[in-house]
């Protein structure tokens, strides 16, 4: 059971209290009429899938109830990074070489 | 005392509490303090089970959980648990054990001619036979097969202990409580650190429970470890927890912990629970599980009464009992030595140390001159004799050359030794990777991966003093990373139990026909050498391949003890260096774990919350029937008078068309949407227009996937500008919520609106039927409810029963209807009054199943049975609901996607059988011939179907390919029993014009 | 090949076993194959077997990271069934259980397929309704299932509690009985075997570093541990590494790899006589021919790549198992291991030609691979080396997530299966 | 760090008898109070605050209290508003006609959860039997409250004491919550 750090109640939390909301930074089309079906299709259900490290999202629904987005190594499932909703996605590189010293 | 081979002092065992117990149903004694494994020794018994595949009699060979053969069943409060390790079962008064895989008994065992047919089956030899004839397989190879495998016998009746579940966190688990485990507890404790520490043994201790001679700042090992005990236990912020296996390392530091609290009581207080399960979160943990002997490997190395050494050492010292009166020890190792010479101090003959190595130590040649012990060095073992119990072992010399023979040596016992082997199961499940050690010849820990340390014996770190020192400093650092604190301890001095050299893998060189003897790798399996070597002929090359073709290190020690013998041989076979014939990862658990303990608390009632609305006291009182709807029990018929199913909802479906119907609508999903951009939220999220709808009026609303399929329905209800009031299905409503939270919060934060649910902030009461005004208007007040002040689809705010309420004008019956919210404390009154008042106009209460069956009389579907997450509004009939004008809705886009508006999709219809009496199955399906030859494609299929008693017939509702062209066609629905002549209509049943809501 | 037969064992015993042949060889691989399959379990071994044998395709490379057979065909627990709702999927699985049930023979080694029966256990009235449809469909489909009440599940599975006092109580069941259990490891090395013995090169312990493309975009070749093998035609079946793979190509795919737990007890005489699925409250057992009580836990909730679990996975599994099979509850757990699977979207596999000519991806099993494993192969051997679809694998195409034409069962029965 | 806090407004409900009453942790029904979901953007707090009777706490975690307001930290736009039972509809209107200006949410939830008042030696064990949080004063120190799951179900925990907390549930819950607690709190009265 993985442990999560969140950033709105800045505590620890097991994930019993955790969903995983899935691969983060894939927004919905702000007019979605003008995308192909292609377009609509990798929207839906293409996924990055990172052997490595994955940017996702998760909401403390048994906590505070917020989403927020993760940086999580998914080999060895250790989080490197934890951050509210709206913020940038980091430099995943640049995450991986602190990750790796 | 009739134990004759207990010794008359010595041990951490009480000979004044003498025990008594059953072994296969003879009457034997013990004393408090012993084993299963010490008792029955200590009475001369060796002979406790049978082998897996070839039943060769088989004895005690360690004295710990790592046991192989000495698995019984234990009979308590009626019924048995089968393979418990004699080692670990701790003796009560009463205790029954049974040994296993024997039949008719463990002294004639029928199963034993395996062992002469055993050429016929070698390692994997069913992979290769039993495929001829095809049927005989599921008839006769097959049963046969399964009758002779397993161990003991399953628990046949239901297990009435309970079991606890405790979370934990802690700054430092310290697994183990030999020498490095204490000092390491010892020290974290000191700097005031919250340390947990737990031991799979009834006492504290390990491995110093069992040393004759060291000694610890002066004291006996014994001693200083009761002295650390006593101050550990003295402290606030130390959990000590013997008899509490950690079996499971997982990520981020979450160990899991097996806490048997009952098992060795014999009559333990009812309200404990047998076992409890500790998920422990810790900062840090040290792993201090020590080490383990290893076996040897030569032939018929598994007689009764041939043990690893530290066994028989450890039953002497700490049960005070003589494994034999004669006894050869073979040994590649030092600490054999010692097992050696207490026993020779208790007046135990040794009948010889044959050590295979050439040259051991002078120390220890001296030691056993002085008390006289025949020492051969340079010897193996290349055999043994006796059947039930070891008589004898023939002497090999290793030369050059190979093997001569060395004569025959007698002896009642023979203890072994291959070496030591770090226990390292726990930090591979932490998912370290471990490292080839040379100069100790076996895997160690390598780097952490989890914020932990393996110390003392497990790390490879051997002798008392560096183990000491290895624990403090673990225990020291542990406690420092986790809260920052440092604290002095004095450390312990330690004299003695000093490091021994020596070990050896693999199977060991000898002078017999190899073709023909048996040299056990792994007991449990019954694999040898040779099934090692055949695998690896065969092409087996990776230890993988090997363990799964052999089955070496699948028994129930999970390899602890076979490991690295077979990985020694296959290395050999292979002629590759060991490290690259590869390891295997060791599984939780570390020991097997009751499945009780996992599933703990979970059973019964509270296997799963049981949600109950307000009318469930008065439904219970009222002989109502529920159905499990997710968490909740709604009431599903209402029977009176004996009445079936059946007779049931006709009476309530006919009453409730006549005059009116009761029906507890509370489980359905509420949410309340609130701020300025309510209306647009509910525009973006719904396919239809809500920014028009006035205030005080209700709306159908169907929601969608992006992928353009229906998920949910409901009605809406604007109670002011900002405020709408949602209702959901059931099943739907915490997924609806949370879905409407993930658009709010990551697709549109700039919009104003918030929601809060309120399924459980009121209590709704539907009344439905013609009369319906009629009943609810006594209690109602500040709503003009005539029909233009409060027509259908309207919401008001007001009192009812004195009590505020929101009622709702809407109907899902097709019927006048209202829907009453009140907060739910008050649910169970309101209730209760209706349920009054309904009988006053002959009405009825009624439950989910009319509300079924009138909702499909007037054709509105039920999401999850017309729909099935693969449906569109299109194809339901519903594109009136999706708001031609919207700029954007979820799943306008996924509506657009080509199969979705491609032509023949299926599409909502009625269906009415020929035969107005048949009753159609839901589920049934639609085909265009009656007598479709298999593998036809079905044209739809029945999703809803019951028998009308208003219309005195059946009717049914399908998803059928072009449904709406298809009016007046006739179909068939194929039943095992012939097919079933149906047409096809639209879908609305009774009253088409849709007056009666208006009422 | 030296035909496996009690006579062959006995014969050998004579000799003590000294002369049995290896089973595959462990071949250097070549420059260059026709086809290259990606991935030794049982799809990808299967795969090259059936395009040796019905294909005529002798030269052939399957490449594997690790040992064959050891992602997901060694870790799963073994259930075959073909009650499947749709269609497509029914004629999928119904094609896998009709070579089941001659494998053994076809391969010469003993699978072990066990028609011991599966038994899906209703919980509710909505349970009732999905599994019914499932009968009737799989009627019109000619797939074997029918529907029990609770006493006939108990008849059929007599250590099943239906007490209606239990918190989900049983109120019937859909009972296929041609389905059951297989050997795994049995079906990898007979595959591996057999194929080897048609000329199938078995590559282990080398792992792909990437799929090369040709200038006009087609496949060359791939990239290995072991340098570059050229390469006509590549199929990747690599059960959880498929996007790590496909992305090698530059192909994104609909998939998530979430680890999938399972575990089994310590061996007992026999106590299950065939194979419970719940998939309301998440239970799946059945006893293998050793003994252990064999035991499916669910999946994790997140990506991950480490084949473990969380705790709380396991548990939820088992108190299930222990409601419906109380005197399970003081079995114990020998062994607990998870494996990798790649979930689509609708719940059904991929078999299917990829946008870059060349290169075949067979994946998205999810949790239900193992059941499928000789008609998967089947047809996607036709697949490659036919360059069109297997009409069963035709649906079962990337196209179907653009059109939406899904192949939804986990929709259509609101079950993991 | 404060070692109780004030918790006026939840008092045991006086028709009911306890649920568990032994030696080392009593379990009670609490009497009902009135509460109310706020939600709001940061501009608004501090007029909810003032017109609530005390103020929205900006600390996760934590709780503001008088002897007859409570202000729970729910999320960073969410907080729980506890007042007597008889002052809903006085503490809505306040709140309503004090935040015109502003968009919020204020509903009322007084019926959708129960309490139940955990208290004694034992109740932080009693506690951890189902909820995974670490409860120990260093970590969950008085005065904090939190939303999170007991077993199967969710729950908001406040610690009143360092041995006594509030723990609510939604009311279909409470069975399962209040019913795991006292069966789990069996053992203690054993031998």
């Amino acid at each position: 059971m993985l442990l999560i750090y969140c950033p709105y109640c800045e505590v620890e939390r097991p994930e019993l209290e955790f969903r995983c909301g899935g691969e983060a930074h894939i927004a919905r089309p702000t007019d979605p009429s003008t995308q192909s079906d292609e377009q609509w299709a990798d929207f839906l259900y293409m996924r990055t899938n990172t052997k490595g490290i994955y940017a996702e999202r998760w909401r403390h629904i048994h906590g505070c109830g917020r989403f927020f987005n993760a940086l999580r190594e998914t080999v060895g499932d250790k989080f490197l990074k934890v951050y509210k909703t709206g913020e940038p996605k980091p430099d995943l590189d640049a995450i991986a070489k602190e990750a790796s010293r | 005392m009739s134990q004759p081979f207990r010794t008359h002092s010595g041990g951490r065992i009480d000979r004044n509490k003498q025990l008594t117990f059953q072994f296969d149903g003879e009457e034997l004694t013990g004393v408090e303090g012993d084993t299963l494994a010490s008792a029955l020794l200590a009475n001369g018994r060796h002979l406790v089970g049978r082998s897996f595949k070839y039943h060769r009699p088989r004895g005690i060979l360690t004295a710990g959980s790592e046991e192989p053969n000495a698995l019984v069943g234990i009979y308590r409060k009626g019924d048995q648990t089968p393979n418990l390790r004699a080692t670990q079962v701790e003796l009560y008064d009463g205790l029954k054990a049974i040994s296993q895989n024997r039949f008719p008994s463990l002294d004639f065992d029928v199963g034993a001619v395996n062992d002469l047919l055993s050429p016929l089956f070698p390692a994997g030899f069913y992979y290769k036979t039993f495929m001829w004839p095809r049927a005989f397989w599921d008839r006769v190879y097959e049963p046969i097969i399964r009758a002779a495998a397993g161990l003991g016998k399953p628990p046949i009746n239901p297990d009435h202990d309970t079991y606890g579940n405790l979370y934990a966190h802690c700054d430092v688990l310290v697994i183990g409580s030999g020498p490095a485990g204490l000092a390491a507890a010892l020290a974290a404790a000191e700097t005031g650190a919250r340390v947990i520490l737990c031991d799979e043994q009834s006492e504290f201790g390990g491995s110093l429970l069992s040393e004759s001679d060291a000694t610890i700042d002066g004291k006996s090992a014994t001693e200083w470890v009761e002295d650390s005990i006593r101050s550990l236990s003295a402290k606030d912020n130390v959990t000590l927890l013997p008899r509490t296996t950690a079996f499971g390392y997982f990520a981020q530091n979450f160990v899991s912990l097996a806490e048997r609290v009952t098992e060795h009581m014999a009559d333990p207080d009812p309200a404990l629970p047998r076992e409890r399960l500790w998920q422990v979160r810790a900062k840090e943990v040290v792993i201090a599980a020590g080490a383990i002997e290893r076996p040897m490997v030569f032939p018929e190395n598994d007689r009764p009464g041939i043990m690893l050494a530290d066994a028989g050492r450890t039953y002497l010292n700490r049960y005070g009992v003589k494994v034999g009166d004669n006894v050869l020890v073979a040994t590649a190792c030092d600490t054999a030595w010692q097992a050696a010479f207490d026993l020779a101090d208790r007046g135990v003959d040794i009948a010889a140390i044959a050590d295979m190595r050439e040259k051991p130590s002078e120390a220890l040649l001296s030691v056993a001159h002085a008390r006289g012990i025949r020492v051969e060095t340079g010897c193996v073992i290349t055999g043994t004799q006796g059947r039930k119990r070891v008589s004898g072992a023939l002497l090999g010399r290793v030369t050059s050359g190979g093997v001569t023979s060395a004569g025959e040596v007698t002896c009642d016992a023979l203890l072994m030794s291959g070496g030591w082997t770090p226990t390292v199961s726990l930090y591979s499940q932490s998912r370290g990777k471990v490292v080839w050690d040379d100069t100790l010849g076996t895997f160690v820990p390598g780097a952490p991966v989890q914020n932990e340390r393996s110390a003392g014996a497990c790390a490879g770190v051997y002798g008392l003093s560096a183990t000491l020192e290895a624990g403090y400093n673990a225990g020291e650092q542990a406690a420092k990373a986790a809260t920052g604190k440092t604290a002095k301890l004095a450390r312990a001095e330690a004299n003695g139990a000093d490091a021994g050299n020596g070990g050896i893998l693999g199977a060991l060189p000898h002078d017999r026909n190899a073709s023909k003897v048996k040299a056990f790798v792994d007991y449990q399996n019954d694999v040898t050498a040779k099934d090692v070597k055949l695998a690896v002929r065969e092409g087996m090359h990776s230890i993988e391949h090997i363990k799964r073709y052999t089955t070496t290190g699948m028994a129930t020690d999970q390899g602890r003890l076979s490991n690295l013998n077979a990985l020694q041989i296959a290395s050999t076979s292979l002629g590759k260096p060991l490290t690259d014939v590869g390891l295997t990862t060791f599984r939780q658990p570390y020991t097997p774990t009751t499945f009780g303990v996992f599933a703990n608390v979970s059973r019964g009632d509270f296997f799963d919350p049981v949600r109950r609305t307000p009318s469930h006291d008065w439904v219970v009182e009222n002989d109502g029937v529920f159905e499990d709807v997710g968490q909740w029990k709604r009431t599903w018929y209402f029977p009176i008078n004996g009445e079936d199913m059946h007779a049931a909802v006709a009476r309530e479906c006919e009453t409730v068309r006549k005059s009116v119907g009761l029906f507890d609508a509370s489980t359905l999903g509420k949410i309340e949407v609130v701020g300025p951009d309510a209306a647009e939220f509910l525009e973006r999220m719904y396919t239809n227009p809500w920014k028009k709808l006035g205030v005080g009026r209700c709306r159908y609303g169907l929601l969608l996937n992006e992928a353009g399929f229906i998920i949910d329905d409901g009605v809406i209800g604007r109670l002011a500008e900002d405020r709408f009031h949602v209702t959901t299905t059931t099943g739907g409503a915490a997924h609806v919520f949370a879905t409407m939270e993930d658009y709010l919060q990551t697709e549109w934060p700039d919009l104003n609106v918030w929601i809060t649910s309120t399924t459980e902030q009121y209590a709704v009461c539907a009344v439905q039927g013609p009369k319906a005004r009629e009943v609810i208007a006594p209690f109602v007040e500040g709503i003009d409810l005539s029909p233009d002040a409060f027509p259908h689809m309207s919401v008001a705010t007001g009192t009812f029963c004195g009590v505020p309420c929101r009622l709702m004008r809407i109907s899902f019956t097709g019927e006048l209807g209202f829907e009453v919210n009140i907060p739910r404390r008050h649910g169970k009154m309101v209730w209760e009054t209706l349920a009054k008042e309904i009988e006053k106009h002959d009405g009825t209460v009624y439950g989910t199943e009319t509300m079924h069956v009138l909702r499909a009389e007037k054709g509105y579907i039920i999401v999850g049975q017309e729909t099935d997450g693969t449906v569109t509004p299109h194809d339901v009939g519903m594109s009136w609901a999706i708001g031609k004008n919207k700029f954007d809705f979820v799943g306008k886009r996924g509506l657009q996607r080509p199969d979705l508006v491609a032509e023949g999709r299926k599409q909502l219809v009625g269906l009415l059988t020929k035969d107005p009496k048949v009753v159609l199955e839901e589920g049934a399906q639609v085909t265009k011939l009656a007598n479709p030859p298999a593998g036809t494609s079905a044209e739809g299929h029945v999703t809803s179907s019951y028998h009308s008693s208003v219309l005195g017939r059946s009717i049914a509702l399908a998803m059928v390919k072009g449904g709406r062209d298809l009016m007046g066609k006739t179909l068939h629905v194929p039943m095992p029993s012939g097919a079933i002549e149906v047409e096809v209509t639209d879908t609305i049943f009774v009253d088409k014009e849709g007056g009666r809501v208006n009422g | 090949m030296k035909r496996y037969s009690f006579l062959e064992l006995a014969k050998n015993a004579f000799s003590a076993h000294q002369n049995w042949g290896r089973q595959w060889r462990a071949p250097e691989p070549k420059a260059e194959y026709d086809v290259v399959i990606v991935g030794a379990g049982g799809h990808g071994l299967g795969t090259a077997y059936y395009l040796a044998k019905e294909h005529g395709i002798k030269n052939i490379a399957v490449i594997e990271k690790g040992w064959l057979g050891g992602g997901n065909t060694g870790r799963n627990t073994t259930i075959i069934r073909s009650n499947y709702l749709w269609e497509e999927s029914a004629a999928l699985y119904n094609h896998a259980v009709k070579l089941w049930d001659g494998l053994s023979d076809e391969l010469n080694y003993n699978v072990m397929y066990s028609a011991r029966g599966v038994m899906m256990l209703a919980h509710t009235v909505h349970d009732i309704q999905v599994f019914k449809r499932h009968v009737h469909a799989n009627r019109l489909a000619g797939v074997q299932n029918e529907w029990l009440t609770p006493e006939e599940a108990k008849e059929y599975c007599p250590p099943l509690n239906i007490s209606k006092d239990i918190r989900y109580p049983v109120v019937g069941a859909a009972l296929q009985r041609v389905g059951g259990t297989a050997r795994h490891d049995a079906v990898a090395w007979g595959y591996a075997r057999a194929a080897d013995d048609l000329g199938v090169d078995i590559i282990q312990n080398c792992a792909v570093t990437g799929i090369r493309r040709a200038a006009d975009g087609s496949v060359e070749g791939v990239e290995t541990a072991k340098g570059f093998i050229k390469a006509k035609k590549v199929g990747v079946v690599a059960a959880g590494h498929t996007s790590v793979l496909m992305e090698m190509a530059g192909i994104r795919m609909p998939l998530e790899s979430n680890p999938l737990q399972a575990l089994v007890s310590e061996p007992v005489k026999p106590a299950f006589p065939c194979v419970v699925m719940s998939n309301t409250i998440h239970a799946y057992i059945s006893q293998s021919d050793k003994g252990e009580l064999v035991i499916g836990a669910g999946t994790d909730q997140f990506v991950s790549y480490s084949q473990t679990g969380g705790i709380h996975i396991t548990t939820h599994t088992i108190d299930a198992i222990c409601e419906l099979f109380p005197m399970f509850r003081r079995m114990r757990m020998l062994r607990n291991w998870g494996g990798i699977v790649d979930v689509t979207p609708d719940r059904s596999p991929i078999i299917a030609k990829t946008p870059v000519p060349g290169l075949f991806v067979n994946c998205g099993w999810g949790t239900g691979g193992f059941k499928a494993t000789p008609g998967s192969a089947h047809v996607f051997a036709h697949t490659i080396a036919k360059d069109e679809p297997h009409p069963i694998a035709a649906p079962f195409s990337l196209e179907r997530f653009r059109t939406g034409r899904l192949i939804d069962e986990a929709a259509a029965a609101a079950v993991a299966h | 760090m404060v070692d109780q806090v004030t918790a006026d407004l939840y008092v045991p409900d006086a028709g009911e008898e306890p649920l568990l009453a032994i030696s080392s942790v009593s379990i009670l029904r609490a009497a009902p109070v009135s509460r109310l979901s706020f939600r709001c953007r940061d501009d608004a707090r501090a007029a909810a605050g003032k017109a609530f009777g005390v103020a929205l706490p900006a600390k996760p975690l934590s709780a503001e209290t008088t002897s007859d307001r409570i202000a729970f930290w729910l999320g960073p736009d969410e907080w729980m508003l506890i007042a007597p039972e008889s002052d809903l509809e006085a503490v809505s209107a306040k709140l309503e006609a004090a935040l015109e200006s502003h968009p919020t949410s204020l509903v009322d939830v007084s019926h959708r959860q129960e309490a139940i008042l955990v208290s004694g030696d034992r109740a932080v064990w009693l506690l951890n039997t189902g909820i995974p949080i670490d409860l120990d004063v260093s970590a969950f120190p008085v005065g904090s409250v939190t939303r999170t799951v007991f077993h199967k179900a969710p729950v908001m925990v406040w610690r009143t004491g360092e041995d006594s907390f509030v723990v609510e549930a939604w009311v279909s819950f409470m069975d399962y919550v209040a019913g795991l607690l006292v069966q789990s709190a069996g053992e203690l009265s054993a031998a």
